[in-house]
């Protein structure tokens, strides 16, 4: 239903150049459309009522993805639920925030990579040095989406202690207007936003963490699969706009006096296209379907969907470009913004072959 | 979007999954997982075996004796029957031409004929492709022509799949060369111990001999063999590929053969590792994996929307494509797990009764020659390409 | 079969190499192995330091100031500017129009133009492209009239490379309707500065600004500018794009890129270890590696073959197919080697005198734009489609 | 010019049939034959003039070996180029064996691999124990190609002593018909001919070792150096064969009234083939041009070459058959035979995931 509803809301109201006004704009979204897609339930869509929302289930989450990477929509709907996803973690009043983010009063984002860290999720430097009645938090946090527009942020951090390790790892949540919190945004090549944060002597109370002290990783890890899931249904929608727009251009592009769709060589590309756009779609449905089993099998799902996504979605991407020629390659047309952001998914919690690696330790299919 | 099995469902996968436990000989299933050669008595024995449960005939309609399994009920029969390395029904008489008979063929064809298809009294085989036809049938050059009450028949089929166990055949013949190439087409029953019919081998390039080319020569067929109307058999001949199309993804053997390669992987040592842990091969087993999840989800996805009625799309031939691409792939790689032991190849040991030692693991004789022998599949049944045609041609309405 | 220089080549390439070290400013082979932009000023600069060795025009025959490199030098000189990260020369007056002036323009056109394009005067772009004709050139709608001593022309050039930086544009025009679409054709050199020229800027899909749109609305050529003759362009425009082989293959650009993506894999860290340790990654290395051994040897055939006087064949498709394919692996593989890195970008950094901290590593900021730039390789100067289509046809002699 | 000649002899002499009645015959190849061969002198082009032959450089072996390939020749080059070349090794006496088998009188095998050892060169448990006058071998040779049919054997030993390493892999030269030498012969699956040799307190005399002991794992990366440039030159013959065959087929077979030749996604599908061709010409030529370099330049050039004929000879392979349809499955017809010899010799020194490793081992290209 709330995806029927965003699915007209693109289709209607988020054609590509409001898209590109959104995302040219300072904050790099609209504050005015994130405001309407939250009145609409949007937002609520992608947590559970317990914490506030209308959904929250591996579908709600896949469905709604979908049509935000059908309209490319750039306002800050990963970001949001990650750091909804690890408040609803925490405390009750942590748990209000959550419900401040599903109105679109409030923003989160997840600053949990860190600069050498490249995927791996268990790499955490920055430090929380216990005071009397809180801790001091130290650190660099690096690509962390939307983070130069979020009023809070969920920082993962080690506390400091004898030979720190994996078990220490916790969050806290921290203002981003806090003393010490250093942002520095800036665009990604496929339209979005993201900043460096650098945290100098962030003095945080008692309260600001987030669920227990060592909780930090398991947390992490759900927020994660949630987040996985999420960007390969939104790479799922793009994969959709960017063949519906291929499809269309084969039709009507002619050359020689005929379609080029009329082209054999173009007409069985296509149809592998299609082939593994579909295996995509039963990748996602999988991935759905095992969000709230067991941790193992959950992350083979997650890993074999992102695997999937990064071979077959790039294959997508290219040739799109491909197929459409010149025009592919220009600003001015939609199908090289889709293409930009199926394959730049492939950076976001790790990429084809972080994914495969997980899958081989993982052993075989649950 | 829910894909879970109903509890009817796991009802049924439990009681499929007993009774293969149960009922399956060893002697086959071993057959089977080492790529045994399968006789013809085994294929019989095994018939049997099946409708003895009434599973045979599952998916036939009530009316026929059958279950009248649905979609999914087949497709979980199949995916149980096939890791449990059950032997697949040999399908001529049971998939392809029954549905025919049931669709256009005379009451006393469907009395006579459907019966001998359950009970193994007949072994049917296939008389589709002419030398130099392929997919194109309807260039088809076969003649039957009408003489009194019999038909008389002239020419050549080719490609017969186990042509030399059958004692029946049945054929597109045609019946009228006026007009539009498959309007002339017609749909005939034959008896393989008529006079004038030979079945002559053909060797496939491992060395096998399961297909066959079929002559007719003067071949005297009595006219109630003639399936529905005379110059109609082009729409029963599209009935019957359309219709055939459960199973096409071969979920289940692959999954069967994904497993099978795992325990081989298991048992090859590469640096004193058991090969399964090499980052190389893992890679290439996983990406495998990973691929048949989702062809699973696919093939369940595309069942269930038969199951609720939807027509037959282009999905079918997506299933075809990927599902071959994907067995091909575990051939290959099953042959890559056995290093050098890939090269010997001793024919005889396919055979039952044959009793030396093998050469290197006992697994690896028939590896190669199944890796070159599935190369079929890719050819066979609508080629890989006419597949990709169908799929572009449906999907872009160009 | 012996592929090893002569002692006369080996000594060429030391002294190229050694050019290089002198006088390739450490400016321009930052920006060109960092992947920043160069300004029209670079360009210049570069050719400029070409010229002075004479090296710019060192593929022109003698009577025209050029030092008659035969393809094997050209291979060497390309090979070791590129590796060195010499920047590229801009072609369009260099090696495209020059060879059409050499061979079909009037004396005085080769005279007053060829001197122009070695130092400098002129920067020349190419008007070939029409919206809608892409690979199909004799469907082109450009109008030349004749009017007195001028032709007027009207109508619209695309995927104009550099004509923002150009003064001067040569041009396929359509000067006859009548007879064959081909035959109407003709080649004429344009002053950009003509009234009603105007260059509008085309964006590419990740930001950059290199080709152009060129509007014709009644400029004024004098009939001087005709090259050759009158409705013979077809010809000049096929002996062009023929005779532009040399380093189709991209061998120097590919060894650049791919030293490049090693210092990159060895400074990025993987679980505490470079990335270039890590099996996956150094398998994708190398299988590129392995890949560009090969088509480096495949590229000096076709050049031998080429110095010999062969015929250019289909060889040259296949030099561009692979070569692209060859690239765009490279840049993808430096895109995934940069991790979350590959996502920020600041399309300022690319310019000079850009002085903020990286985000990130220094070199990440330009990568996955280029990525996304370089899918163009496949498209422009004839898609791998209709290279294939070249291949097929010529070898099949369909 | 003895490539010429074998190539004319193959041509006239050796069309598929006669191939066939070779490998089918007791032997697995006829002795007629190859005693013509070694009258033409196609045997000693596989070896230097100082081991009694007209050649031996890289460029010989493949352009030999390429012919072999285009005829699928059954009679035992390889095995006689591997036995040989390790003789060449050897003492004089040895030597003149060589000498004999350029005449076509001996026939040699290389007795080297094991039942576990997979493609690992130094995997050697044979062993050689020293009497007063010579050794005692024992252990078990696996897939010795020609085996069955030689007269000596090139085996490979580790001489018993404390902690017997590496560095004590010898070679011995045994005849074939010695006591306690066991060989079962087998065909492969692309006709040639093979043997599992046992081998039970055979003893030979001290001479009859090759070469220094402990200089066994040198000779032997010598040999199979030649033999992977050897079979990797006979998978491009079989390969121009291949394509060959196909271009003709898509030239004559018709398929709704035109040749299929002109579908174009079979001439795209063509291109790259034909393309990928040139380029395992090209690896040829750089291995045979490195053959005699230093070992770590002529092994990243051997190995390259190795990796790139499985990859695209696979390819290569499969779609020739798949381009001919049904009659490319048959015995009768001569493209399955050409495939089968393709992608099997991925299965003779390493596959391509061995010198993909080993390719990564060696560093970069030199």
């Amino acid at each position: 239903m709330l995806a029927d509803m965003a699915g007209r809301f693109v289709r209607e109201q988020y054609p590509i150049d409001t898209r590109h006004e959104h995302a040219a704009a300072e904050l790099g979204f609209s504050r005015e459309s994130w405001a309407e897609m939250a009145e609409l339930g949007l937002i609520g869509a992608l947590f559970r009522e317990e914490n506030g929302g209308f959904g929250g289930t591996g579908f709600d989450i896949a469905l709604m993805f979908e049509e935000i990477g059908r309209g490319l929509v750039v306002e800050p709907f990963l970001a949001n639920l990650l750091g909804g996803t690890a408040l609803a973690h925490g405390s009750d009043s942590q748990k209000e925030i959550v419900e401040a983010v599903i109105g679109g009063e409030t923003l989160l984002a997840f600053a949990h990579g860190e600069p050498t860290g490249r995927y791996d999720l268990a790499h955490v430097h920055t430090t929380a040095k216990p005071t009397a009645d809180g801790y001091v938090l130290n650190g660099n946090k690096s690509v962390v989406i939307s983070g130069d527009s979020a009023d809070f942020l969920v920082v993962s951090a080690l506390i400091e202690g004898d030979q720190p390790n994996e078990e220490d790892v916790t969050l806290f949540l921290v203002p981003a207007d806090q003393d010490g919190v250093h942002r520095r945004g800036y665009p990604t090549i496929d339209g979005y936003r993201a900043a460096e944060i650098a945290l100098k002597d962030v003095v945080v109370p008692a309260d600001a963490m987030i669920g227990a002290k060592g909780q930090g990783l398991s947390i992490v890890h759900d927020v994660v699969a949630r987040g996985t899931l999420a960007v390969c249904a939104e790479a799922l929608g793009a994969i959709d706009a960017a063949i519906d727009l291929t499809l269309e251009y084969l039709k009507t592009r002619k050359q020689f006096g005929v379609p080029i769709g009329k082209f054999q060589a173009l007409q069985h590309r296509m149809a592998d296209m299609m082939t593994e756009r579909e295996q995509i779609r039963s990748g996602v449905i999988n991935a759905a379907g095992h969000l709230d089993a067991t941790a193992g099998e959950r992350d083979w799902h997650i890993s074999a969907l992102k695997n999937l996504v990064g071979r077959s979605g790039r294959m997508i991407a290219e040739e799109s470009i491909q197929m459409h020629g010149g025009i592919g390659m220009t600003w001015e047309y939609a199908v090289g913004h889709y293409a930009k952001r199926i394959v730049m998914i492939d950076h976001l919690f790790g990429d084809v072959d972080y994914h495969l690696e997980r899958i081989i330790k993982l052993g075989k299919a649950a | 979007m829910d894909l879970n099995y109903t509890a009817e469902e796991l009802a049924f996968q439990q009681e499929v999954r007993a009774f293969m436990e149960e009922k399956l000989p060893k002697r086959l299933a071993d057959k089977v997982k080492h790529h045994k050669r399968l006789t013809k008595e085994d294929m019989v024995e095994w018939h049997a075996i099946l409708n003895s449960a009434g599973y045979l005939t599952g998916h036939w309609p009530k009316a026929f004796g059958g279950l009248e399994w649905n979609a999914i009920e087949r497709t979980i029969f199949d995916e149980e029957m096939t890791a449990a390395n059950g032997p697949r029904q040999v399908p001529f008489g049971l998939n392809m031409l029954a549905p025919v008979l049931m669709a256009f063929g005379s009451p006393e064809q469907q009395q006579y004929y459907l019966p001998r298809i359950a009970d193994g009294q007949d072994f049917w085989c296939q008389g589709y492709s002419e030398p130099g036809a392929g997919s194109d049938l309807a260039s088809l050059k076969m003649t039957a022509q009408r003489d009194g009450d019999h038909y008389v028949l002239n020419g050549q089929k080719t490609w017969t799949t186990l042509g030399q166990y059958a004692n029946k055949i049945f054929c597109l013949v045609r019946t009228n060369k006026e007009g539009k190439p498959q309007e002339g087409i017609s749909f005939i029953l034959v008896d393989m111990d008529t006079p004038g019919v030979e079945v002559r081998p053909i060797i496939l390039l491992e060395g096998t001999h399961e297909v066959n080319e079929v002559w007719f020569t003067d071949v005297r067929v009595p006219v109630e063999n003639l399936v529905g109307e005379e110059n109609k058999g082009w729409t029963y001949a599209k009935y019957l590929l359309v219709h055939e199309r459960s199973g096409i993804a071969g979920v289940g053997a692959a999954m069967a053969g994904l497993s099978y390669l795992r325990e081989i992987a298991q048992d090859q040592q590469k640096d004193g590792k058991p090969l399964l842990e090499d980052p190389f091969f893992a890679a290439r087993l996983s990406e495998i994996e990973i691929d048949l999840a989702a062809m699973r989800t696919t093939n369940l996805r595309i069942t269930q929307a038969d199951n609720d009625g939807a027509p037959p799309g282009p999905e079918t031939s997506m299933l075809k494509v990927k599902g071959t691409v994907l067995r091909q792939s575990i051939n290959d790689l099953t042959r890559r797990a056995l290093g050098p032991y890939a090269m010997p190849f001793v024919s005889e040991a396919l055979d039952a009764g044959y009793n030396e030692e093998p050469i290197g693991p006992d697994y690896a004789n028939p590896i190669a020659g199944d890796y070159f022998n599935h190369r079929k599949t890719s050819i066979y049944g609508g080629s890989n390409e006419v597949q990709r045609n169908i799929i572009s041609k449906m999907m872009m309405g160009l």
